[in-house]
Parts: C-alpha cells; sequence; structure tokens
C-alpha cells in the first residue's frame, strides 16, 4: 500500500481517539438532559493550559498532569450545571444555546487575556520521538495520547453499563420522572454528569498537550469535531460517539491525503450536514 | 380587495404620539453626524445601525418564525462577496451587487433552508452553524475570490453612483440609516399580515398552525428569504464602508453569534429590541477594546461572555423586556 | 347518499405493533359520529391518519369522494376537514382574537376579514368578552373554546375533535355538549368526536363507532352499541 | 397507612384533584375507578410527588408528606407502577431491577428482594440480560411491577395495570397482585378502568369523577350501583 496513504490512515485513527473521547463527554451532557455544551472544546483548552501552567511554572512533565485536568474540568463542569445550566433547564431553546456560548466565549477570552493568543508548546517531555513501523512513522506522544484516550473511554463506557450510578444516569436520560420514582434524584445525576462530560474534555485536553499547540482558541476547532461526531454516531449515544470519533478522524486526515489538507474539514462538515439531513439520529442513536 | 385590508394596524401604533416618536428619531439620526463631527462617534453610530440592520434581519427568522440560525453570517460574507467581486471583475456597479448578492443570498437559503427545516431546535442551529463553516473554510481557500488575503476595494470617486465616500461618513450613516428604516418597516408590516400571523403560529405550536390550513415549510422559508436578502444587504454595505474584506471579517461563526446576541440582548422577536440591543453592545464593545483591549487581549470579549451568561439566567427576554416591566 | 368521509380499510403499524387493523366507516353530511373505544384502543392513532399527521400503512380516506390519503395536514385543512387537539395546542403569546384570525386567514388574505371572522367565532363559542386577552391567560375550557372556534375559522365541512370533554368539570361539559350541537344545527358543520367518555358522547351522537385493540368491533346507533356485548366486556372487562 | 385529605393538585394554572380525600388502609387492597381524564393518573403523580400538591395533605403512616419532593418519597415506602410502565428501555431487565432497588443500601436485602421478584415472574429471571425495549407489553408490566417492589415498599402503588395487555396476562398480573396481598400482607391502592377486574380485587372502592370522589364504599356495594354503569355506558 502506498506509504502516505498508510500514514494518513495512521495518523487519522490515533486523532480518531482522542476525538472519541472529547465527543463522548459532549454526547453524555446531551442525552441525559438535552442541552448541547457549546463551551465543551474550551473545557478541552482549560486541560490544555492545565497541562501548561503545570509544566511552565513546577516543571510538572504533562503525563502526570492528565489526572489532574481530569479532576479539574470535572470540577468546571459541575459548577458551570450549578451556576448556569441549572437555572436555563426549563427556558427557552435560544437561551439554552446562548448561556453556553456566553461561557465558551468567557473562557476562551479569560484565557486568551492572560496567555496572550500565542501559539504554545511544551518541549521535551518524558513522551517525545518517534518510531517507524512498517514505513509508516508514529509519533510517541500520539500513541500514548490515542491509548490513554481509549482507556478513559473505556472508563467511562464500564462506569455508564456496568455501574449503578451509570444505570441511574442512562435511567435519568430515558425518563427523569421515572427515575424519580426509583428514588434518584435527577438534580444529582444532572450535576455528575456535567462533572464526567468535563472530566473527559480536560482529560483529553491533558492528552493533547502532550504533542500539540497549546492557544486560546484551539477549542473551537475541536469543539466543532465533536459536534460532528455526536451527530454522526447519535446524539445521546457512547459507543456511536466511539465509533463516530474514529470515523471523523479517518475522514479528516484522508481528505487531507486526497485534497489540498486547507480542505479537510470540509468533509467532516459535509458529513455531518449530511447525517443530520438524512439520518438525524445519526449511526446508532435511538429515537 | 384593498390593499390596506392585508395589513392590521391598530389605532394606538398610528397616534400622534408614536408618529412623532419615529419622526424624532429619525431627525435625531439624520442630525447627529452635524453634532458629532469626529469620525469615531460617527463610526460608531453607523456600526450600531448596522447590527441593528442585521438584528432585524435575523429576527425575521429567530424572532418571528422561532428559527434560531447560527450560520448568518454565510449570508452577510455572500452579500460582501457578491458585490465585490461583480465590481473587480467585472466593474459592476456595488448597487446592482447590493442587489444581486441579496437575491443570490435569498435563493440560497430557501435551498438549503427547505431541507433544513425539517429539523428542530438544537439541530437545525447545529445545521447553520455547519452550513456556514463551509462556506468560511470554502472562502478561505479558493483563491478566484481572493482567498485568505481577502478583496481591496479601489479608491473610487467619491459618489453616491460609485457607493463611495472616501473618509467623509455621513453618506454611509445615511444609507445604512434607511437600510435600518427599511428593514423596520418591512417587520412591521410583515408582522401585521396574513404572514405573520402564520410565522407566529409556527413559532408558538407548529402542529397547531398545521392544522389551521398553514404551509410551515413554505412561509419559514419566506421568512429565511428576507432575512438573508436583508443581511446580504448588510454585506454589501460592509464591504463598500470597510472597503476590505476578508473570510474572517464577513465569514466568521462569531459574526453569526454576535447578530444574534444583539437580538438576545435588545429582546427577541420585538420591534426595536435590536436597535436597542445595538445601541448597548456595540459602544460597549468598541469603549472596552480602546480601554481595556490595546494590546489586542480581548477584554471586550470577556464581557461578552459575561453579559450573555447574566442575560440568559436572569433577563432572558431581553432589554426590551425589562422596559416593559417598567411601564 | 354519498359519504363525507370514508375509511376503507385503514391500517397504521408502529414497529411491531399494530394500532389500527382494517378500519372502514363513514360519516355523512350532517351527522355527529362519536368514534369510542377504551384507553389504547387505536382512536388517536386513526383520528391522526384522517388529519393527515400519520400516513397509513395500508388502506385509503376519502373525503367528498376524493382520495386523501396520505396527504399533509394544511393541505386536508383547505379541503374543509378541520380538527382540535387532546392536549390543548394554542399560541399562547397571540390573543384570543390572532388565535381565531390564524384560521380565518385559510380561507382570506385580508387582516380586515380575518379580524372579523375572527370576532364572529369568537362569539359563537362563548369567548365575545375575551377576544383581546392572551390566550395563554384563559382557563383550560376556555382553551378547549379557543381552539373549537379557531378551527371552525377555518370554515370545515368536517370537524374532528380529539376527547374535548376531559377535564372539564360537569358545567363545562354541558356548555360543550351545547356549542356541539348547534354546530352542528346552526352552522351544518359534521362532526366526529374521539371520546373515551361514553355517557357524553351517546346522547349527543347520532351514530357510534367502537374500537377496541385497533380494530372496530361495533357500529350503530347509541343505544344499540351500548346493549353491545362486546362493547360491554370492551368497557367494564373481561368475563 | 396512607389518606389524603382535601387534596387538589394539577399541572399549572390548571387543577384537575378537587378535594380529594381517600384512604389506603394497612393490609387491604383499595381502588380508585374512574373514566379516563377523571384525574386517576394526577391522584397517582400527586401521592408520588411527580405533581406538586397544591392544597390539602398527603398522610403517609401519620406524617403530612405533600412537601417531601418526589425522589424522597421512595426511601419512606412508596412505590409507584407508573401508567403506561415507563420501563427503562435502555437498561437491561435486571438493571432496570437494580433502578428499582436505587434507595436500599444494604445487598443483602437487595439480593433478597432479587430473589422474590424473580419468583413472582420467573419470566423477568429468563430476560434478564435482555434490553428492557425487547420484552412484551405483558413482560413489561411484570418488569414494572417488579421494580416497583425491589424497594420493598410498605405502599404499593399501581396506575392502570392492566391498560394495553392481553387479557391473559391481565389475570395473571392480578393473580400476583392478590397473592402480594394475601401472602405478603402488601398494602396496594390501584387505579383502574378494568372497573370488572378491580372491583373483584379491591376491598374498598372509591370512583373518581372530574376530579372528585362521586362514590365510595366496600366492594360488593359499590359494585351493585347503578351509578357506575351509568358512569361507563352512558345509560
Amino acid at each position: 500500500m502506498n506509504p502516505d496513504l498508510m500514514q494518513a490512515i495512521t495518523s487519522g485513527l490515533l486523532l480518531g481517539f482522542i476525538y472519541s473521547l472529547v465527543a463522548v463527554g459532549l454526547t453524555l451532557i446531551w442525552g441525559v438532559m438535552d442541552i448541547v455544551n457549546f463551551a465543551h472544546g474550551d473545557f478541552l483548552m482549560l486541560g490544555m493550559y492545565t497541562s501548561y501552567v503545570l509544566y511552565t511554572f513546577f516543571g510538572i512533565d504533562p503525563l502526570f498532569s492528565i489526572p489532574v485536568a481530569g479532576a479539574l474540568l470535572f470540577v468546571v463542569g459541575v459548577v458551570t450545571y450549578r451556576t448556569i445550566i441549572r437555572r436555563i433547564l426549563d427556558g427557552p431553546m435560544l437561551i439554552q444555546i446562548f448561556s453556553t456560548f456566553g461561557l465558551m466565549i468567557f473562557l476562551r477570552y479569560v484565557i486568551f487575556a492572560v496567555f496572550k493568543p500565542d501559539y504554545r508548546s511544551i518541549q521535551k517531555t518524558l513522551l517525545s520521538g518517534t518510531f517507524r513501523i512498517f514505513g509508516v512513522y508514529v509519533g510517541i506522544p500520539e500513541l500514548v495520547a490515542a491509548a490513554g484516550a481509549l482507556v478513559t473511554t473505556g472508563i467511562i463506557f464500564w462506569i455508564m453499563n456496568y455501574t449503578k450510578t451509570g444505570a441511574a444516569i442512562t435511567a435519568t436520560a430515558e425518563n427523569r420522572e421515572a427515575a424519580q420514582l426509583m428514588g434518584i434524584d435527577p438534580d444529582r445525576i444532572f450535576s455528575l454528569s456535567w462533572g464526567i462530560g468535563g472530566a473527559a474534555a480536560g482529560i483529553a485536553g491533558a492528552l493533547l498537550a502532550n504533542f500539540f499547540y497549546i492557544f486560546p482558541e484551539v477549542g473551537g476547532v475541536f469543539g466543532l469535531t465533536a459536534f460532528v461526531v455526536v451527530c454522526l454516531g447519535g446524539f445521546g449515544s457512547i459507543h456511536g460517539a466511539f465509533v463516530a470519533g474514529i470515523l471523523v478522524g479517518l475522514v479528516e486526515s484522508l481528505g487531507g491525503y486526497v485534497a489540498p489538507p486547507e480542505y479537510k474539514h470540509i468533509f467532516v462538515y459535509s458529513i455531518f450536514i449530511f447525517v443530520l439531513l438524512v439520518r438525524p439520529r445519526g449511526l446508532f442513536g435511538v429515537t | 380587495m384593498n390593499l390596506t385590508g392585508l395589513f392590521l394596524i391598530r389605532k394606538e401604533e398610528l397616534n400622534l404620539r408614536s408618529l412623532l416618536f419615529t419622526l424624532g428619531g429619525v431627525f435625531l439620526a439624520l442630525a447627529y453626524p452635524f453634532v458629532f463631527r469626529k469620525p469615531f462617534p460617527q463610526d460608531l453610530l453607523i456600526k450600531v445601525l448596522l447590527f441593528a440592520f442585521l438584528g432585524n434581519a435575523w429576527n425575521i427568522l429567530g424572532g418571528l418564525a422561532g428559527q434560531v440560525s447560527l450560520g448568518h453570517a454565510m449570508f452577510f460574507g455572500l452579500g460582501a462577496y457578491t458585490s465585490t467581486l461583480l465590481f473587480l471583475n467585472f466593474g459592476v456597479s456595488p448597487w446592482v451587487g447590493l442587489v444581486a448578492g441579496a437575491f443570490l443570498a435569498g435563493v440560497v437559503s430557501i435551498i438549503l433552508g427547505y431541507p433544513s427545516f425539517k429539523l428542530k431546535g438544537h439541530y437545525f442551529a447545529m445545521i447553520t452553524i455547519a452550513f456556514g463553516e463551509v462556506f468560511h473554510i470554502l472562502f478561505r481557500n479558493v483563491d478566484a475570490v481572493g482567498g485568505a488575503s481577502g478583496l481591496f476595494l479601489p479608491i473610487l470617486d467619491e459618489s453616491f453612483g460609485n457607493f463611495y465616500f472616501g473618509v467623509n461618513k455621513i453618506p454611509y450613516l445615511y444609507i445604512i440609516l434607511s437600510f435600518y428604516l427599511l428593514s423596520t418597516l418591512t417587520i412591521f408590516l410583515l408582522d401585521r399580515s396574513k404572514v405573520g400571523f402564520y410565522l407566529r403560529a409556527i413559532n408558538s405550536e407548529e402542529d397547531a398552525a398545521r392544522s389551521l390550513g398553514v404551509n410551515s415549510a413554505l412561509y419559514k422559508s419566506v421568512a429565511m428569504f428576507f432575512s438573508a436578502l436583508f443581511t446580504a444587504m448588510g454585506g454589501t454595505f460592509y464591504a463598500q464602508y470597510v472597503t476590505f474584506i476578508d473570510p474572517p471579517s464577513v465569514y466568521h461563526l462569531m459574526l453569526s453569534i454576535q447578530i444574534v446576541l444583539i437580538v438576545i440582548l435588545g429582546g427577541v422577536g420585538t420591534l426595536f429590541g435590536p436597535l436597542v440591543g445595538a445601541a448597548v453592545l456595540i459602544p460597549l464593545s468598541e469603549f472596552t477594546r480602546i480601554y481595556l483591549g490595546g494590546t489586542g487581549r480581548g477584554y471586550d470579549l470577556i464581557i461578552y461572555g459575561l453579559l450573555i451568561i447574566v442575560f440568559a439566567v436572569y433577563q432572558p427576554t431581553g432589554l426590551m423586556g425589562l422596559i416593559r416591566r417598567r411601564k | 347518499m354519498s359519504a363525507l368521509l370514508s375509511l376503507r380499510g385503514v391500517t397504521k403499524r408502529f414497529g411491531g405493533l399494530v394500532a389500527n387493523r382494517d378500519v372502514t366507516f363513514d360519516v355523512h353530511e350532517g351527522e355527529i359520529v362519536g368514534l369510542i373505544g377504551p384507553n389504547g384502543a387505536g382512536k388517536s392513532t386513526l383520528f391522526n391518519c384522517i388529519a393527515g399527521y400519520f400516513s397509513p400503512d395500508g388502506g385509503k380516506v376519502f373525503f367528498q369522494g376524493r382520495d386523501i390519503t396520505g396527504y399533509s395536514p394544511e393541505k386536508v385543512t383547505h379541503l374543509g376537514i378541520a380538527r382540535t387537539f387532546q392536549i390543548v395546542k394554542i399560541f399562547g403569546n397571540m390573543t384570543v382574537r390572532e388565535n381565531i384570525m390564524v384560521g380565518a386567514f385559510c380561507r382570506t388574505w385580508s387582516v380586515s376579514r380575518a379580524s372579523e371572522e375572527a370576532e364572529a367565532w369568537g362569539t359563537f363559542v362563548g369567548l365575545g368578552g375575551k377576544l383581546d386577552y392572551m390566550a395563554g391567560e384563559l382557563t383550560l375550557a376556555e382553551q378547549k373554546w379557543l381552539q373549537l372556534g379557531r378551527a371552525l375559522a377555518t370554515r370545515p365541512r368536517l370537524l374532528l375533535m380529539d376527547e374535548v370533554f376531559a377535564g372539564l368539570t360537569q358545567a363545562e361539559i354541558k356548555s360543550a355538549v351545547n356549542l356541539i350541537k348547534r354546530i352542528k344545527e346552526e352552522k351544518g358543520i359534521t362532526v366526529l368526536i374521539v371520546e373515551h367518555v361514553m355517557d357524553v358522547v351517546m346522547p349527543l351522537s347520532d351514530r357510534v363507532i367502537v374500537l377496541d385493540n385497533g380494530e372496530k368491533i361495533a357500529e350503530g346507533k347509541p343505544e344499540e352499541v351500548s346493549r353491545d356485548e362486546r362493547v360491554i366486556r370492551a368497557y367494564l372487562g373481561e368475563e | 397507612m396512607l389518606r389524603t385529605e382535601d387534596l387538589h393538585s394539577g399541572y399549572g394554572e390548571v387543577t384537575i384533584l378537587r378535594g380529594v380525600s381517600i384512604e389506603a388502609r394497612e393490609g387491604k387492597i383499595t381502588a380508585i375507578i374512574g373514566s379516563n381524564g377523571a384525574g386517576k393518573t394526577t391522584l397517582m403523580n400527586t401521592i408520588t410527588g411527580v405533581v406538586p400538591t397544591k392544597k390539602g395533605k398527603i398522610l403517609f403512616k401519620g406524617e403530612d408528606i405533600s412537601r417531601i419532593p418526589a425522589h424522597e418519597r421512595v426511601r419512606l415506602g412508596i412505590s409507584l407502577v407508573p401508567e403506561g410502565r415507563k420501563i427503562f428501555g435502555r437498561l437491561t431487565v435486571e438493571r432496570n431491577l437494580i433502578m428499582g432497588a436505587y434507595t436500599l443500601t444494604s445487598e443483602e436485602k437487595f439480593r433478597e428482594n432479587l430473589e422474590f421478584v424473580y419468583s413472582l415472574f420467573p419470566r423477568l429471571r429468563e430476560r434478564r440480560k435482555q434490553l428492557a425495549r425487547s420484552l412484551s407489553g405483558g413482560e413489561m408490566q411484570m418488569l414494572a411491577i417488579g421494580r416497583a417492589l425491589m424497594s420493598g415498599p410498605d405502599l404499593l402503588l399501581l396506575d392502570e395495570p392492566s391498560l394495553g395487555i392481553a387479557p391473559v396476562i391481565v389475570k395473571q398480573i392480578f393473580r400476583v397482585l392478590r397473592e402480594l396481598n394475601e401472602r405478603e400482607g402488601k398494602t396496594i391502592l390501584l387505579v383502574e378502568q378494568n372497573v370488572k377486574e378491580a372491583l373483584s380485587l379491591a376491598s374498598y372502592v372509591y370512583v373518581l369523577k372530574n376530579g372528585a370522589i362521586v362514590l365510595e364504599g366496600p366492594s360488593e356495594e359499590v359494585s351493585a350501583s347503578d351509578e357506575v354503569k351509568k358512569s361507563y355506558l352512558g345509560m
């Protein structure tokens, strides 16, 4: 096979795992309460800056910042729910959209004001270098990030499918009233979902910080891609988001291979539009 | 059938007081550049009116028909690029370009809107984001339309026919004022015609509207058409006023957001909400940019973000809602 | 006498569930027909198949001899079938007058004309004094009258009513019954009522059709039907 | 065990219950019959707290619970089998039952209740690994009842358990309810349209009409009354 094509498939696959993780967090929140978190990409951005700050000021390798970013963004998610989302849960749709939009702009430009718009990166980490296998170059940070994303997605999948709390989240998503009849407090479940969603984005950000440029608007790219993934996988479907994340990673990478790289996002958005119009519930969505 | 029968004009809306009020407002706007003779305040009013105009345009679809679009920058960009490209390549007058751009945007809006209208709520909003981004990427990468470096309008003779007045801001001010008034009158009349009733009915309870014989897809398309048409006019105006356009300035998602934000701040679906919203937000962002954001640090946008959150949580009916409550 | 509305073998499935199976009946001009049956009998589904909200999987619906199977709700209304909703769907942020005007616009472009008609229909359904109230401020019963007035303003030949009596007090039910009689007698509009509560519909209807488990189990004069063994079993439970 | 006093409730501005006073006596089966729209489901939802009480009291074991949030009433010992079953279709049968025991903290109690439910409905044990949405209507109803029993409630409420279910299964379900009452001494309050079944099962019956109780008494008396026939057949 053409080595360039192999290379494109490999990097698409590796990126796809990260997309899956970001999207899993987004789809969880959407599935449970029908709210789109437009600030999701910026949660990821905060995860990246967490790594950056810990590295620059305390010399902590980004590998060890991953749990810190996860915990921090869990808190950010919960606080977002308690201060904003809870108040607009039954509000008009326009207001629901805009409250998280406001949060997105706020977070993005607070970071912008503090760290300036510069592109930053973390150099000389524990994970650096590349190796070559079957004529394909694989970056070690990319590989570790993909593995980390896979593990984290797996943990979320396990929580959702094999724990009582996960069942309570699914139950609340499906029927809030019936969940209440079981003695489940929906408010607590919502709060928790935002926490898990935030943590997923935070961990993804910290994983990306090992090799990706860090800048205030980085969340925009990942946030929009996460929407595409969620939509393709089916709103609210965790395993859908997982599969769709990998697909979108591949499409983006292969799109950049067959056409000029500037157009690669067009492919991604075209899938998005196509899926919305033809099969709005996505590949694995439940109606 | 007589024409007046087509619109419902209530007596209280046409009394002497509201007439004087409106004329007074128009007079103040006309006199404004003679009181404030510096470019900055004149530029400020032009921007306020431009965004009030764009807010009105968005309101036809978002406020009346209840379809939340987050991709209106694509119509703005289409207007700006159509007139500019027609002029640069074929020497077509920007006024003709304005009409062409508006019409093109209207047609595009129907082509994209008709299949999208079956999507509800968040889904519709998201597909409009996707459309907007596709336009953004395309114009950024196609060299025939200037690509990422954008397009400059050459310096021309200052005349109405050329839609170019150099540093003299007064004509621009009057042009955008008349655009704004035109859009306001259109909404005023639309709202009081069968179309307006139908749009509000669709907005409120689509199933019930259909049970009363309302072809909802058709009427949403009508709203989208007018909405896109006016937005594109704003785009042409912007291109002629700033004389430089590039994808980030006319196709950016943030522009779409800003338009909606102005409407939300002012009051969704109200006649003067967009003007009130623009009159508050545009000066606020200009002043914070000048006094806080000298180094491009985006303080203005932090305030933007906070404002949106606060309004969403505490004052979802916007400033017009506040004013009404006072009454 | 040809029928105003005819259903011929209408079948509607949802996944594996058959909501309506092979339902056939006629409604004639000038009748009040009750379509009754216990909860879950498939009344609402059938109703929606007539009103254009569902497309039947089998069978045909004819209106004035014209095949309207699968027509959209708005098209059905233009042809002369109006409906009300079981769960009231009024335009809450519009006034009573404006609500009815939306109905009246079905036949005119003139706002003044629509406004006049709204007044007439508003008065007819007993909301003459509340024309300029916001519809959201009305009581449940008044909202039901409003739905009726709004539907009548489209000038239908056939009016479909979905569970108008649910949630009303005895006094309100009485006025609803009167109103329905007047719709037939004064306006000459044919009425098809879908209803669960039998005691109200029986005396009101010229004819009733009983559905159970998606199938028509009886049809005829109210007094005949209420003596029918199958109907009693459907309502009072299996023996 | 449960008593409502002059209960008023409804959705938003709309009042549906207009002063309902009923009592579910300990160890007995009490039934509320009435036609569609009479307010039966609203009554159930008000007792469980999904619909807020506007006026009046709900006394459970002597304590007024009308201001306690819905999700905390389960812990007190009230469990509802809701109208239309409302099982969690995206969860397996067993995980539905685990949800029913959400408030239980003792693993031992959970095992015990699970065994009990499986013994009542062996069909559920066979299908425990299946997604609940793949069950038949009757099986879903069994699951809904089993789920409600998982918390080990003192008072079991049922909202139209026979709705949309094949007659054979209805019989089976009613037999289980009778057993629960006779052998386990469970207090049951149920709402039914299936008048005959309800009258044969319950010892005391209320007739609800337009949000108010129009008739009450021991079931033999009520079944002899003309009022019931009239309400149902319009004669």
